[in-house]
């Protein structure tokens, strides 16, 4: 039976390894058709800015296409592609807008903490992934 | 509806940046929003119910800081909403602080009561 | 005499209290008329991102101008204001490309860790200030 | 010019989204561009000296991470480079880790002869 999962993520991109763990949850929740809702808070509104891009890495002398360094978008995207229909992304407006991170991939919308309220009610487990 | 736990375990992380603590912030919110929720203050947090917080005077070039965090208010500001606020007694212990320095109307937890206080609540959201 | 001070900053902003102090250090050392170049490493490089912007609190109920939240970026500018010739600020390029975070406000430039070496050979003390 | 102790006391921050170490990355780059620089691993980061690390295999939907961090190579590129790597041998017994498992070329360093370390270099940075 199909479940639904809501998250809150709190780390900002390229910080812990918190972040790749949720993800992980996430995918594979979505692989067994369940729902997941993500609300992203503070720092974790920036994993999905669409200008993201990866870069070489001198200290390997690898180019761009060689190092293929996927970037936090990317794998979001990514969860996108394989679960689109099964995945909400909300960005905690006002931590947008002290950011400057207004401007997202396709998928994430704007929200407040009155979203993550009704979705907190209609799910079958929250899980809150704090920053430390 | 379920009742929560919020327990703030990352005391003055942020705060002078965003002017308040995150995590009381969005329990606010969520209570405003309806949501029955208490507060479990933990470590360095538990110094939030200290009164007479007070970082004024903050100032880069010409520019003041004007609305500084005031912690002490706002946990205030959650107990005259209703919100119900515990804090660990050993934590407060440790800091030194004597509880008569506390804001009135918040409620102690001996560590070994957390599970009965956890058992109480249908989510805990541990931040 | 004029002395030189550079630093490293790692954190994001919005996520500790380390950033503040290390401002008010530099603004200190300025004040005596020194001179102080930040390398924005990593997460530091959101610091300076132009389109950040205040917001309301709904929790206090406060609008965007009762609010009057300082930006990181504006604590940047007012150093800036108040002591531009003494200011060199560069955000870590690839880190800034991984983030999408190119878009900063007037001041703070590109470059990379040879510029930071440059800096530390001229410099009078070098100060790590890292993420943990 | 002055040497540098670069002491990474932050093992596994942020590598699998990196794809590297950002600080050994950061040392890296200052050696190249002429610093003399050596390496303290402190706490977790000591087991980046463990040879065989292999994280292969993460993927999201149709996206694999083909080149995740590899950190005892990254450090066996520093030491092939010439900068001398240290590590607290106090951590890596606490981890539990047998010397014979390390890669080559690597020094030991009691923390009571930390002090002895840090007055032969004119520079400490600790990330």
């Amino acid at each position: 039976m199909t479940k639904t999962l809501t998250m809150v993520l709190m780390d900002p991109p390229y910080e812990t390894e918190t972040t790749t763990t949720a993800l992980r949850i996430a995918d594979a929740a979505m692989g067994k058709d369940h729902r997941v809702q993500v609300f992203a808070y503070e720092g974790a509104v920036n994993l999905t800015m669409a200008e993201q891009a990866p870069h070489p890495n001198p200290v390997k002398g690898t180019s761009v296409e060689e190092e293929s360094h996927p970037t936090t978008k990317d794998w979001i995207e990514a969860l996108y592609a394989a679960h689109g229909d099964q995945l909400d992304w909300i960005n905690c407006g006002l931590c947008v807008d002290e950011r400057g991170a207004g401007r997202t991939i396709h998928g994430p919308r704007r929200g407040g903490p009155g979203d993550f309220v009704s979705w907190m009610e209609a799910s079958d487990q929250t899980l809150v992934i704090p920053t430390r | 509806m379920t009742s929560v736990l919020s327990v703030v375990s990352t005391g003055y992380r942020a705060t002078i940046e965003e002017q308040d603590d995150t995590i009381l912030w969005f329990t606010a919110m969520c209570s405003s929003a309806g949501v029955d929720v208490s507060v479990l203050l933990e470590g360095n947090a538990v110094n939030y119910l200290v009164t007479g917080h007070d970082v004024g005077g903050l100032r880069f070039g010409e520019l003041e800081v004007e609305h500084p965090p005031v912690l002490d208010r706002d946990v205030a500001d959650l107990v005259a909403k209703g919100v119900k606020i515990h804090y660990i007694r050993e934590d407060l212990d440790a800091l030194g602080v004597a509880e008569d320095r506390l804001l009135d109307g918040v409620t102690p937890v001996k560590r070994a009561e957390l599970p009965v206080l956890f058992s109480n609540h249908g989510q805990i959201w541990r931040w």
